[in-house]
């Protein structure tokens, strides 16, 4: 590859990374939208944390963790060493078709997305201290564990016919999806939500923060599966942008019919809820599709998160965000889609798919279930009732979102 | 000096203050509450859940006057504040022991 | 007639409204002040400076009801409303002159 | 036993407070409200049209106390919270019946 | 062109396409925030809805609408087909400077724009279906053809001295403009607005929200005009980049000096209408200006706008963002702007401008009537007096945008 | 350099400004987040006309006078012309790796930012013409004479060991810093800031946009780092990258670690703060370092912030948003780590280091200390007491920021 082109991929990449950045803020807008004011300074808290965590801990260990090198192929896990050292040739084409600190960076962004999935699901009630511990060990060492089974060469690598999942509805979005339905059922429902005369709404405290969060998270999504063509090719970037895009558009139609069928209303989050849900499961395949698949992914998309919301409010696993519905179900979805859709699709395909599905499930229900498990029977993870029914704002840190403003009794 | 309260619909406020105005009545305060009575909140939905918001905003309004503009300021709420429909709201009327004004220390009805 | 007042931690609303509700109590009114007294509000810090916020957010319920339903009403808050603990804050009871029903000009005890 | 409400300007509000605590009221409520009067709100403007907003903000103040410290806690208010200018604002008072107090239903002045 | 060349040149336009992405959340915040809060999930419903609507529509039928080939050459209306099918080459420098997929992806971003404006002007008042029609029709049908008129070849294209608008003052910001005029004259004012009394103001909701709408809209816009230079060329796209940061700067003064001296008051929605202005009219020739004429386009833009919210205000025609002004008066300036000033300034060339001027006016205020008015003699396009006093939002949506707030009288 | 690196070099620059232009949004979500809803109309009227200002005074004179040419190498001051002229082949790689638009326009978005700074730690008491005077000079004239010593050839760039500053720790954040200081220590404090029963807190009226901000912020300091490469250059760009985020990252660990250990609570706003301390710090020497080096840097920026907030609320200098605590601080701190660990360390780097550091102190400090001095004793720079209770947006502004909500006693 010529020093030319050698410069446009990287750079491609490096804007990708902070699309992907930006995603945090998408995370952390949606999140504090979709809860209550009492709550609003802890949630972007935690959300401001994140990415920190996930930027270090993943030069400590984790980028070592899921590209352990060649040594490790086939593998469940390996570790390539601690912090980052740089290999010869780092910043020419001998490394890659971009830098190695190009590639940790892409990487080390995407890393922390599945801790900030979790934040949302338990939200409202969980205890900082618990909360961060979780998300150090998860995004530290569960998620790149994960990761290497396939990106960095790992036993889904090399199946037969390999597990496909080009930007990670597994392996990014349900490794986070499963450790929000853990933690969330785990901490049980916020105080007040199911009831004996049935299950109450706890609306949100603000739409346009909600609104704003999707906006970027779409934004920042062309980064996400545009970046992970890993090189500026013309046609395969250009092909995933407009997967991306139409995937997106399709899950907000999804999610429009389905919640207006099953509630007679207009209800924006759900059209938000689906447009994230569109996106997440069009990131297995984003490059195997063509428009036409993309629009049925996403719309499919869309409607699965109506009747995933339901679905866990029927199971009281109280889901403040909507995150287990998004990020759990679309990326099952948009993961099995590869087998039914596009390029790949065949039978063994789906099979691979399955594979790669019920082993990412297992490893991150286990080691989600046995994170917060000894954390609830040591430290605890649930706020007081009172601290609770009072916010964690005032609580944790001695602080209100927005002391200006009157509130709503 | 009696104490006029009325619980009025918050849409009729700018039509009653124009008739208790033409009345001389100068002053008056109001602000913001719930209330919960025969007419029912709208039902709102969330996320899939319906309910049924506890309450319905509604405008209070307190003033003070002498006895004799007691009758034609609630004839002003009466007539101005009516639409037939459930939800109209309330006038009460309380006995006031004392008045005064802050600036200048006027006591009594002068005060009002 | 009488009017209760009471000033009510937030948190007691729906068991006292359930209470009162029980009794026939058809209409109330409540709206968000801020309280001064035995209890403290919780610390608050900012950028490393510890303050106090002057006061505690609290709920207050104005029903104006017949006389015989006074003491059951004040028993509903007096037993729901209660945590025994500072804060669980106050009932006052006024005398009410006269009543009206705006919507369709009732007056007196008929229009509670 | 009354009760002293004050519509007072809410800049005032602390003056006010260190002089009632220092005759050792301990309980006060207060909140938002909204007033019309001889002060006039300060015009706004909003993409060229000007209007007056119809209020202005201002803090209502509630002490119910007893008949021995009426006088003191008016003085406090008339004394800390005069400008000499327009907006100063009103107090009234008024009977109470009865007062409890929910965490240990005590009951009179007591309650207070 | 080399691989290389054809590799950045389609980069830059995707990067482009994400920017004018991100222009959607831009006028989504500035529409909610110069609103009342009681109508604020109704719009961001609305903008939510429209960039998707806008993906999907054009690419059924939009893109093929606007480009339907050489064939039409010179007319008015031509179509390709139906969907989306790749040509011969598509990811080649064959089909241009980058890939049919860019291409299509860069002018679907485009297409939305013309709803969102509309979305702004009759705020507060509309119903939602009416709206959503009126959306799909415009965005999908009109906004493409008159689109075709010059970009897609059409008869402004092959004027002797043709029609010149380089990234859209008339045929996106005009198009846009007159459906807004005409939604908003039929909709007639808001409640309580145009009153015996004389004129109300009714504020929006939140100034930060309308701030961080503009400049959302002014970073995107760096996307819109600086992808439609089509090419990463280095001389034009920095150019492009210097007369569209000058102009909108130019505008916050011209909106600024003109509001001053008007209302002798410092208004910051006024200053934000005025950077959109100045954005607004460098838009058509962008790539033709200096830093000089692009700081007069701007400023007289700026005053302009005032002048224009003044105006419609006169005509008790009801915008309650200035999108009229904006867009439509800004449109025009813009357009006008060719003629007077820059490479191509001359009479001939304003003949031309007003050609492409009176055309656009007449073909989209008539189609725009022609929706309107069917709509709103079937199904009505206003909601009852009593939705629109109580809001939108908890009457067509049964959900409010900030339920922990206490609101204002 | 081949028309291709050229192009790739000049897209990265022009990308890199759009990112630095959308910090000026940062900036004014930060610093209304972080004070009251009363002035909030006034704070983002200022922040909105600043970058107006910036581009349209270093269009002027600003640019001419930041880089006056080879004549004046070596000096204190020197002014190549007034306004922008187009050198010879201004759009070839023989003006530079990229155009001379995308020079000038890279650079004068970065001019904003010192006035920018300063105004978030004057808010809430100055009045707005005396604000926009100081930011017209300060921006138009000191900060290009301060950017001339060293990125202009001046005297600091021609020292023996020439004084480092690799994307303006000293050159943009410390000159900002300085105005801020002489800002806030001559309009004095807010009213009841510091009482006699000590100092109280006067918390900012909204979170969400404080965090908002500073992402916004942390985004668009990859443009402002990444860009200052002044090349696409694949190794330098990632090498930037990894460093300012693991600087950032570092930065929210070291304020959170010091302000709970000096205050027992994990405040929001101290780990905001710790971001952009640990950006501001290693901003001098983003190419130089290390992922570790990055790492410590932005660490011990993070806990000089906290103390900076301290001390400076020590010396009643009252700073409502941390700016001086951040900028001032952070860059004199990111200067000097240029001197201590890195490619640079060494005794003379850090003499050098320190001569600039002086030579900046001196000259930002005597000439805003001028500037605000005379406006103070003439047109006076401080709102009126009563002005100042009620608010500056009803004020300065006759309109509400939020006038549907309620308001909190
Ligand atoms: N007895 C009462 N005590 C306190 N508030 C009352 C009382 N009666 C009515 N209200 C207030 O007045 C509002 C209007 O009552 P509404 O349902 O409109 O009565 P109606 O149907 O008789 O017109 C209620 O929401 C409540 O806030
Ligand atoms: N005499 C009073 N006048 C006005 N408000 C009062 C009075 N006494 C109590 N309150 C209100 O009731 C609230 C609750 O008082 P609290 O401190 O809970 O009392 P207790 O400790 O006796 O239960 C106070 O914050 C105040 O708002
Ligand atoms: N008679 C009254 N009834 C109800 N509220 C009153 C009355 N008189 C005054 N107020 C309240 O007090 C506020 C202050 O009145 P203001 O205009 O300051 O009076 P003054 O000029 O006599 O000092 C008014 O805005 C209003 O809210």
């Amino acid at each position: 590859m010529n020093q030319e082109i050698f410069t446009i991929n990287n750079l491609w990449i490096l804007v990708a990374t902070i699309l992907v950045f930006i995603m945090h803020l998408g995370f952390a807008s949606l999140e504090a939208g979709l809860t209550r004011s009492k709550n609003t300074v802890n949630i972007l808290f935690k959300n401001t944390l994140i990415p920190a965590i996930g930027l270090l801990t993943y030069a400590f260990i984790g980028f070592n963790l899921m590209y352990p090198g060649d040594a490790f192929a086939g593998m469940f896990i390996g570790l390539g060493g601690i912090g980052l050292s740089l290999p010869e040739g780092w910043n020419t084409s001998e490394y890659a078709d971009f830098t190695f600190y190009t590639d940790f960076i892409f990487q080390a962004m995407f890393a922390a997305t599945a801790a900030t999935i979790v934040s949302g699901a338990v939200a409202e009630r969980i205890k900082l201290g618990p909360f961060l511990t979780f998300s150090i060990l998860y995004v530290g060492i569960c998620y790149p564990i994960v990761g290497m089974w396939k990106w960095g060469g790992g036993f889904l690598d090399t199946l037969e016919t390999p597990f496909y999942d080009f930007a990670g509805s597994t392996i990014v979005h349900s490794v986070g999806g499963w450790g929000a339905l853990v933690g969330a059922y785990l901490l049980g429902p916020r105080i007040g939500k199911y009831t004996e005369k049935g299950m109450k709404a706890i609306p949100g405290h603000s739409i346009p923060m909600a609104t704003i969060g999707v906006f970027l998270l779409w934004f920042g999504w062309f980064g996400f599966n545009g970046g992970s063509v890993l090189s500026a090719d013309p046609g395969e970037v250009s092909l995933v942008f407009v997967t991306t895009a139409i995937a997106g558009a399709a899950g907000a139609f999804g999610a429009l019919l389905a919640s207006y069928l099953k509630f007679k209303t207009y209800d924006i989050t759900m059209v938000l809820n689906g447009i994230l849900a569109g996106l997440v499961g069009i990131t297995a395949g984003a490059d195997l599709m063509g428009p036409g698949e993309a629009a049925i992914i996403g719309f499919v998309g869309g409607i699965l998160v109506v009747l995933g919301v339901v679905f866990f409010d029927k199971l009281k696993i109280d889901d403040p965000v909507g995150a287990i519905a998004v990020h759990l179900v679309g990326g099952i979805w948009g993961t099995l889609a590869v087998g039914l859709f596009g390029d790949l699709a065949g039978g063994a395909q789906v099979l691979s798919q399955l594979i790669g599905i019920g082993a990412t499930a297992a490893f991150c229900f286990g080691t989600s279930w046995l994170i917060f498990f000894s954390l609830k029977r040591t430290i605890g993870i649930r706020v007081p009732a009172a601290e609770e029914i009072e916010g964690l704002d005032i609580n944790e840190h001695g602080m209100h979102a927005y002391p200006d403003f009157a509130k709503q009794g | 000096m009696k104490k006029i309260e009325a619980i009025i619909r918050t849409s009729k406020f700018e039509a009653i203050y124009s008739c208790v105005a033409g009345l001389g009545v100068k002053f008056l305060t109001f602000y913001e509450v719930k209330g919960m009575g025969l007419e029912q909140a709208r039902p709102q939905t969330y996320r899939g859940v319906a309910y049924e918001p506890a309450f319905i905003p509604r405008t209070k309004l307190e003033i003070v006057t002498v006895d004799a503009l007691v009758q034609p300021v609630i004839d002003c709420i009466l007539n101005e504040g009516a639409t037939g429909e459930v939800g109209d709201g309330k006038i009460f009327v309380y006995d006031v022991l004392e008045a005064y004004r802050i600036r200048n220390k006027e006591q009594g009805e002068d005060a009002l």
